[in-house]
């Protein structure tokens, strides 16, 4: 596997607590099964990948994790996910408590149809992470100099975020997810309409917010996941067939299926 | 190929007259049932001298004598020849809650208690009555709220002239008006009525005033004759000067607030659309219009000179 | 690059405690959502009363009572010539047939035995309806033959009769009116006791014209709901097209410029116009200038479209424009015309829009009385209108008009069937939109 | 009737036209249909409409002239002729114009653009319409009636005796008044009812109360009038009115505002609920997975993003309020004051408009004008209200996507 | 750089006929300019790519091939575009004819809110592409057999496209465009939301159109662009920086801007 020796923070796994914990989860989309009990640990201060062939689940199973399977009317999801030791699909749990503490950037950018700026303030704004303008203006930079869009978009913060590039939304929306300063970020293919240099900037954010936080991210890019993962978990079929360190995956599968997809073979 | 049915449209005061006459009509020949429009004296006449011709209207309803300046319009637009037909006398009465005082009125009284301005020890001075017994004495202590047609009605003129007026006279107030903004404007003083809500103007039909007297107990309403006689399980008739309204009383003159009906024809359409004449002949015959015909048993007062009418009608009579 | 995580608390708190601000906030939702449901039942509730006191008022209208009796049919009345020629005996007229009935009334009550303390003469006479002597007119003229003999008849009464039979007269309310007496209502009730008089439902308030103020009882909404049914297929096939026409070409193909705007306002700002201006152009363009006749449906359904497609394009237009862009692109780049692609992608989208538009559209349509004034449907129409098309142009009357009549009307039995006719309306809309109310639900989605 | 016999004869053309038509295209198109630029279904639409276009022509035309006189009456046979001699040449012409580069579907398509255009144009017609219809009165009107008086007159009190005062700015209040109070009613419950159907509500539930609130618009005006009057009026003045006192009138400003309100409610629910459901899921899971509450996402995100939708439907409500006639006449009295006091008796325009012009006047008289001349002044101050709103939707829009 | 050994076919070009030529085109949006003075010249039964950093204009230019940017009100353009020697922009272009010829692959995938079959069968069906049912079928299954789709959705054809994974989307996508065989496919970034499997299908499709047709594709992905297309064309700042013979563009840029993003150093 010499295709992946690009440059990598070390990957070493501390010994960490348990941060999401999923038992038996499956997942129906009306009649068919999306996810099929599925059994995992995310460590907290790591960077988990989700890897594996479009269709097989890791959309579906990263929209578990902050409920928001609920605004989804067909879908239907059974088994347990704890985060921090609580069932999060307890009656107890307020899912807007949750997704504030898990936040989640979408596969296809959605901005909403606002300035660039009302776009980044918006979750700061609701849960009131900042006490005046001055610390607003500057949550709103923060963020979107850590999502590398800042440079683009300073001298037209009051355009609308919908008149973006393809890339710039997708940045926008990750700019937009990290200024709630959430503990689970959870980004389903962060990186896939940005240019090398924007994605390396990004995973240099995925890399700061883990040092206090737990990150999962979707990749169909082997090298991405193998560059900034701690713990990486292939998918396939609804199945999640294997989970482990990122290094052990990439260079010793135990899974054949593993093993076929990533040097190529199934898809 | 021409109209079927004689198109009448006009007053709603003539309009349930004309549906009594017009379903019999339809019953007892062969021409079909007229159909009779309501909307108003001024919309019947309007309609009516647009023109002549198959979708111009044959027969106007109006509660009132056609104007001058309408016989020019019409004449303007071809309407020459019109003939007028006066088909009985509408009672105008003052009614209040079955459940209530009973009152017996003078114009004076009514002057009195709704004019804006009256006249108080020889001065002009603001109307402040808020009671009956304030304006007389002898009416009953009962607050002052009188229902009465709104300024679109045939039936607020007759008010105005014969109510009002008549008090404004009756109590001398109309001279000192006279004496002080001159004959126009002081004659104008007398029909002002107050606007603080002691009088109101009903802009609907009777039947509102009927809803208004039973939300608001109190209030004292102007009625037609026939629409009292509909409902006297829920209204009590007041008498005025003494007089009690009834078909009788007001065909010899006795009751003094009434109004002659009529219905214009048009001549030009006599032959042309089948019926029209026919209708006009019937409505003021003795079996229908005639002091035991249907209408006189629904309200209308009989014309105490029908047989004139009748011949007249009966000869094609234009105006003038 | 600073820290991003540099304003994150460090406690961490359990999720199944809401904190201060998430309570506040959850608070305000549910205070929000029960604003909503509050909203909802109070626009329920409303309609609930509303109908409830139509219905209560209205069913009334449904029941009729009849008096069935023998009545001989005096020859020298009905035939004075004695040569049973109807043209001759038409020269009759149903007044004289009235007495015949009064007589046979009488006649029936002597040989029933009823009698009844403080019954006047004449008194018996009033409780048959005036709409009974035309019936039996036009039964004898049709067969001459009958006079002479004596036949059973089956006659509506006295609306103030009926009104006791459904509550509304009672006799203390009797005791105070001048048309009815409590003696005449014993008497119906001791007729009512042996069967002679049964209440039973009213077809005829569905099936017959409108009656004049002397005869509630036999007035019906049959030409109303004729008139209404025509001015209405008027309305759906102009309307509807016309009106999503216009959406279409202003919002999808006009280009965006003054006069497009202008043509904008414009179509909001007929919204605003009272009906009744309709009406006064309706009177002044369809009757005047086009010549059509007055009081026909065509024109009322005329009137009416016009005063209906501003609501629908309105509507028609906020749903086009709520389509999103993208499904635009996604045909427009696989080659499909700009037609094409509204006609295919964005008007199925659209749908809900146009067809909420078209059900208010068609309400406004069905209940609206001021715009026909004008132009004679508000009117006393007893002849039915002829099969469409010809019966277009017949004049009709139509169920608001027949509701605004009966409301004006002095006897208090056209009360119970102004709300009846309310009742009919109502019903009627229900069974016009509930196509339209389908497919709604049908192309509903989310995307 | 010989006209209504062409246009049937010219639809059954049609109809054949579009199969020959389509026909004639699949052969024109040989063994592969894919040589022709436009499907043959366009071919076949295109006869059809050159068929039918003409005729239709030929018979509006003639009808119009017919109306205005200026051929007789009788002439409606050689009409006919000329109509279905235009199809005939119709079907002609397009047929031989079918070969495999003829561009049936621009074709087809400009003459359905040129459809709708007309139809958009009948707005602008029916404008035109009610403004020649008015003005020829209203300018008689003022022959007869001083322009300031009426414009800036504050009585309004017309007599049968003539030397009416006719003055228009009671009623303009009346009718700012009223219409104001309706929408403060019907505005936040519409609104909120329609928030609450699309984005809460059980499909059930939002089956049965969505057109069961439509009900509400279809109720005659005379039933809420009646309601007004009877229930709402009295029992304002009995609990509200008279204990603050506030006078002791039954029909008030309030009576009339709250029960048009009621009615207007569907305007606002059903048209924003529609809006409202347009908008893409994504936006929404965007704001939900930022942690915000449904309602925060409703009024930040939603609501701005249908807003042009539903300012049209509650500017369409304001219009009803505007133009209503029942309800006030029955629920705010007849009286023309100028007052703040909302449970006071006022009147609207769009009343008077239809008192005066239903009433017993003398129908040349100022008292009866002044109705087409209320009627206009109407048009132009809504005309100018629109104005205004469509300046301001313009500003705030939020385009999504 | 060894970055891009991957294997690739022959990027030789032939010696073909010009299929596109802009010249001197300049695109507004407002008052923001997104492509400055641009000449291009794509040639025929070639693939190019489009490269460059977020934002660059890359997107812009390529709905201004098939003119979709025509539905953007504040979009103007200048200059002139050529397909094969006509212009685009004349009047008696029918924009219709001309996105018929000239398909696209949208970045965001936007599928219809109909079936899956629908959404590949309506462009064959507007353009009379199939006499009947079977062929319709043979096409949409062709098509979705070209873009790696098929197996996974051949059981629920009649479900809708909007119920795919965001992977699946963007193949229903590439689906729907192929199956109205145009002579030039514009593909934004048609990979970005797919794993590698799926990606060399794609990539495969692509060789394969190009035997006939021209494509044009907009990649982040400097291997990809590398391993399927000829000719590169490398944008930035709106302005089209390079443009050559890929194998030349990747191992030996003329401009310096261009050898700094392909070795990842501005973005
Ligand atoms: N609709 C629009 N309105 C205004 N500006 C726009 C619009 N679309 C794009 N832009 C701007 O034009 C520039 C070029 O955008 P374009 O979409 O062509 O970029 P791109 O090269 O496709 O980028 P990406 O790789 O992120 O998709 C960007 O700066 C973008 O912000
Ligand atoms: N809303 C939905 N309704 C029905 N089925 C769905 C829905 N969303 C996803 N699916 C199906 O569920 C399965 C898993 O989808 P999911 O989106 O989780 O895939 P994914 O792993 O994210 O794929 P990709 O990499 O393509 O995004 C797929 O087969 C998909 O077709
Ligand atoms: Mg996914
Ligand atoms: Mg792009």
């Amino acid at each position: 596997m010499t295709m992946y020796d690009t440059t990598r923070p070390e990957n070493a796994v501390d010994q960490q607590t348990i941060k999401i914990q999923a038992r038996n989860v499956q997942v129906w989309y009306g009649q068919k099964q999306a996810i099929k009990d599925l059994n995992v640990e995310i460590l907290d201060k790591t960077v988990t990948a989700f890897i594996g062939p479009s269709g097989c689940g890791k959309s579906t199973f990263l929209r578990c994790i902050n409920r928001m399977n609920d605004t989804i009317d067909t879908a239907r999801i059974e088994g347990e996910i704890t985060i921090d030791g609580e069932n999060i699909y307890d009656r107890r749990i307020d899912p807007v408590q949750l997704r504030a503490k898990v936040g989640m950037v979408f596969q296809k950018p959605n901005p909403f149809p606002k300035s660039i700026y009302d776009n980044v303030a918006y979750g700061p704004r609701i849960h009131g992470l900042a006490r005046n303008k001055a610390e607003m203006d500057e949550i709103v930079e923060r963020s979107l100099r850590g999502s590398a869009l800042w440079n683009e978009v300073k001298d037209r913060l009051s355009e609308p975020g919908t008149g973006l590039s393809g890339g710039q939304q997708q940045r926008l929306c990750i700019a937009r997810a990290v200024a709630t300063s959430p503990e689970v970020l959870l980004m389903d293919e962060p990186c896939s309409a940005l240019d090398p240099i924007a994605t390396s900037q990004v995973e240099e954010l995925i890399e700061q917010l883990r040092q206090q936080f737990s990150v999962v991210i979707v990749t169909h890019s082997m090298q991405q996941a193998a560059r900034v993962s701690q713990k990486t978990a292939f998918f396939h079929l609804g199945n999640l067939v294997e989970y482990g360190d990122t290094d052990d995956i990439f260079t010793k599968p135990r899974d054949s299926r593993t093993e076929a997809y990533i040097s190529g073979r199934i898809g | 190929q021409s109209r079927d049915q004689v198109q009448v449209a006009g007053s709603s005061t003539v309009l349930p007259y004309a549906t009594i006459v017009a379903e019999l009509f339809g019953e007892n020949f062969d021409f079909g049932s007229p159909v009779i429009e309501s909307g108003g004296s001024s919309t019947g006449l309007r309609r009516f001298c647009e023109g002549v011709g198959e979708n111009t209207i044959d027969i106007a309803n109006s509660s009132r004598e056609i104007r001058d300046t309408e016989v020019a319009e019409c004449a303007a637009n071809g309407v020459e020849e019109i003939m007028e037909v006066r088909i009985g006398y509408d009672g105008i009465v003052f009614a209040s809650a079955q459940t209530g005082n009973s009152f017996e009125f003078t114009p004076s009284d009514w002057f009195n208690a709704l004019s804006a301005k009256v006249v108080a020890d020889g001065a002009i001075v603001d109307n402040t009555a808020a009671n009956w017994s304030e304006v007389n004495p002898d009416l009953a202590d009962q607050e002052i709220l009188a229902f009465v047609p709104g300024t679109r009605h045939g039936t607020r003129e007759v008010f105005d002239e014969k109510v009002i007026m008549q008090g404004c006279e009756d109590t001398g107030a109309m001279e000192v008006f006279v004496a002080e903004m001159g004959e126009d404007e002081g004659e104008a003083a007398c029909m002002t009525l107050r606007t603080d809500g002691r009088s109101v103007d009903i802009d609907g039909d009777y039947t509102e005033t009927l809803a208004r007297i039973g939300s608001s107990p109190n209030g004292i309403g102007v009625f037609g004759l026939s629409f009292y006689e509909n409902n006297t399980d829920t209204l009590q008739v007041a008498t005025m000067g003494g007089v009690t309204p009834s078909t009788e009383t007001i065909a010899s003159g006795e009751y003094p607030v009434s109004r002659p009906l009529f219905i214009y024809v048009k001549k030009a359409h006599i032959g042309v659309i089948p019926g029209v004449k026919e209708f006009a002949e019937f409505f003021v015959s003795d079996a229908i219009a005639g002091p035991d015909g249907p209408l006189a048993a629904y309200g209308l007062v009989s014309d105490p000179e029908l047989a004139s009418v009748q011949q007249a009608v009966a000869d094609e009579v234009t105006m003038q | 690059m600073t820290d991003i995580s540099s304003t994150t608390p460090a406690g961490r708190k359990s999720l199944y405690v809401q904190d201060a601000r998430t309570r506040r906030r959850n608070a305000a939702e549910k205070r929000f959502r029960a604003y909503g449901l509050t909203a909802i039942i109070i626009a329920v509730l409303m309609l609930a009363m509303l109908v409830f006191t139509i219905l209560r008022n209205g069913s009334g209208a449904f029941t009729q009572t009849y008096l069935s009796l023998p009545v001989a049919l005096d020859a020298q009345v009905l035939d004075p010539k004695g040569n049973r020629d109807p043209a001759e005996m038409a020269s009759v007229l149903t007044l004289s047939y009235g007495q015949v009935l009064d007589r046979a009334l009488e006649t029936e009550i002597a040989a029933l035995d009823l009698t009844i303390e403080g019954l006047g003469a004449g008194d018996a006479n009033r409780l048959i309806s005036r709409d009974a002597s035309a019936q039996l007119r036009n039964r004898v003229l049709s067969d001459p033959e009958l006079v002479g003999q004596v036949v059973d008849v089956n006659v509506l009464v006295n609306g103030r009769i009926d009104g006791y039979f459904k509550g509304r007269v009672t006799a203390e309310t009797a005791a105070r009116d001048a048309n009815v007496s409590p003696q005449q209502l014993l008497l119906a009730q001791a007729l009512a006791d042996n069967g002679t008089m049964v209440t039973r439902f009213n077809w005829g308030f569905l099936t017959l014209p409108d009656a004049s103020d002397q005869r509630p009882e036999a007035a019906g909404v049959g030409v109303a709901i004729l008139g209404s049914l025509y001015m209405m297929l008027v309305v759906l096939v102009l309307s509807v097209p016309i009106g999503v026409g216009a959406s279409i070409y202003l919002q999808e193909f006009a280009p965006k410029n003054r006069w497009t705007d202008m043509i904008e306002v414009n179509i909001a700002n007929l919204a605003a116009v009272p009906s009744i201006v309709f009406g006064i152009l309706g009177l002044a363009v369809f009757i005047n200038f086009a010549g059509l006749p007055a009081s026909a449906p065509i024109v009322g359904g005329l009137v009416l479209t016009l005063m209906t497609l501003p609501t629908i394009i309105i509507a028609t237009r906020a749903a086009l424009q709520s389509v999103p862009p993208s499904i635009r692109d996604a045909a427009l780049g696989v080659g499909a015309s700009r037609m094409q692609t509204v006609f295919h992608h964005v008007l199925p989208l659209a749908m809900p829009g146009i067809l909420t538009g078209t059900i208010l559209g068609l309400a406004q349509a069905l209940g609206e009385t001021a715009p026909l004034l004008l132009i004679g449907m508000v009117a006393f129409v007893r002849e039915y209108p002829a099969a469409p098309p010809e019966g277009l142009f017949d004049p009709a009357s139509a169920l608001p008009v027949q509701v605004y009549n009966w409301t004006q009307r002095a006897d208090p039995a056209f009360v119970e069937r102004a709300s009846g006719a309310i009742i009919v309306l109502l019903i009627f809309l229900l069974c016009m939109n509930l196509l339209a109310i389908y497919l709604r639900r049908k192309f509903e989605r989310r995307w | 009737m010989p006209m209504s016999w062409a246009l049937f004869a010219a639809l059954l053309l049609a109809v054949a036209g579009f199969y020959l038509g389509r026909s004639r295209a699949c052969q024109a198109g040989g063994s592969d249909v894919r040589t022709l630029h436009s499907r043959p279904t366009y071919h076949g639409a295109n006869v059809g409409l050159s068929v039918l276009l003409p005729a239709l022509i030929v018979l509006a035309l003639a009808s119009g002239l017919r109306m205005a006189g200026v051929i007789p009456a009788s002439s409606g046979a050689i009409a006919g002729l000329l109509a279905l001699g235009a199809a005939v040449a119709g079907l002609g012409w397009a047929m031989t114009r079918i070969d495999s580069d003829f561009r049936a579907r621009n074709a087809v398509e400009r003459m359905v653009m040129g459809l709708m255009i007309f139809c958009s144009m009948i707005a602008i017609a029916t404008t035109l319409g009610i403004v020649l219809s008015l003005i020829f009165e209203t300018i008689s009107f003022f022959g007869q009636y001083s322009l300031t008086e009426f414009f800036f007159g504050t009585t309004w009190s017309p007599r049968f005796e003539g030397n009416s005062r006719l003055g228009m700015l009671p009623l303009l209040w009346g009718t700012l008044y009223i219409s104001f109070i309706a929408l403060l009613v019907a505005v936040p419950i519409g609104l909120l009812a329609a928030i609450y159907l699309s984005e809460y509500a059980s499909p059930r539930l939002r089956g049965f109360a969505k057109p069961a609130v439509e009900v509400l618009a279809g109720i005659p005006t005379i039933v809420y009038g009646l309601f007004a009057l009877v229930t709402v009026g009295p029992m304002l003045r009995d609990w509200i009115a008279q204990p603050m006192g506030l006078g002791n009138s039954g029909s008030s400003v309030m009576t009339a505002g709250l029960v048009m309100g009621i009615m207007l409610i569907p305007f606002v629910s059903s048209l924003s609920d529609d809006i409202i459901n347009a908008v893409p899921q994504s936006l929404r899971d965007g704001a939900l997975g930022l942690g915000s509450t449904p309602s925060e996402t409703v009024r930040s995100v939603v609501i701005p993003a249908a807003l042009p939708g539903i300012v049209g439907a509650i500017l369409l409500a304001a219009s009803r309020a505007i133009g209503e006639t029942m309800i006030v006449v029955l629920g705010a009295g007849a009286a023309a004051t100028i007052s703040g006091n909302p449970f006071e008796a006022m009147t609207t325009i769009t009343v008077k408009i239809v008192s005066q012009l239903t009433g017993d006047n003398d129908f040349s008289s100022p008292e009866t004008l002044v109705a087409f001349a209320l009627g206009l002044t109407l048009f132009v101050i809504t005309l100018a209200l629109n104005v205004i709103a469509l300046i301001i939707v313009r500003k705030y829009r939020e385009q999504y996507e």
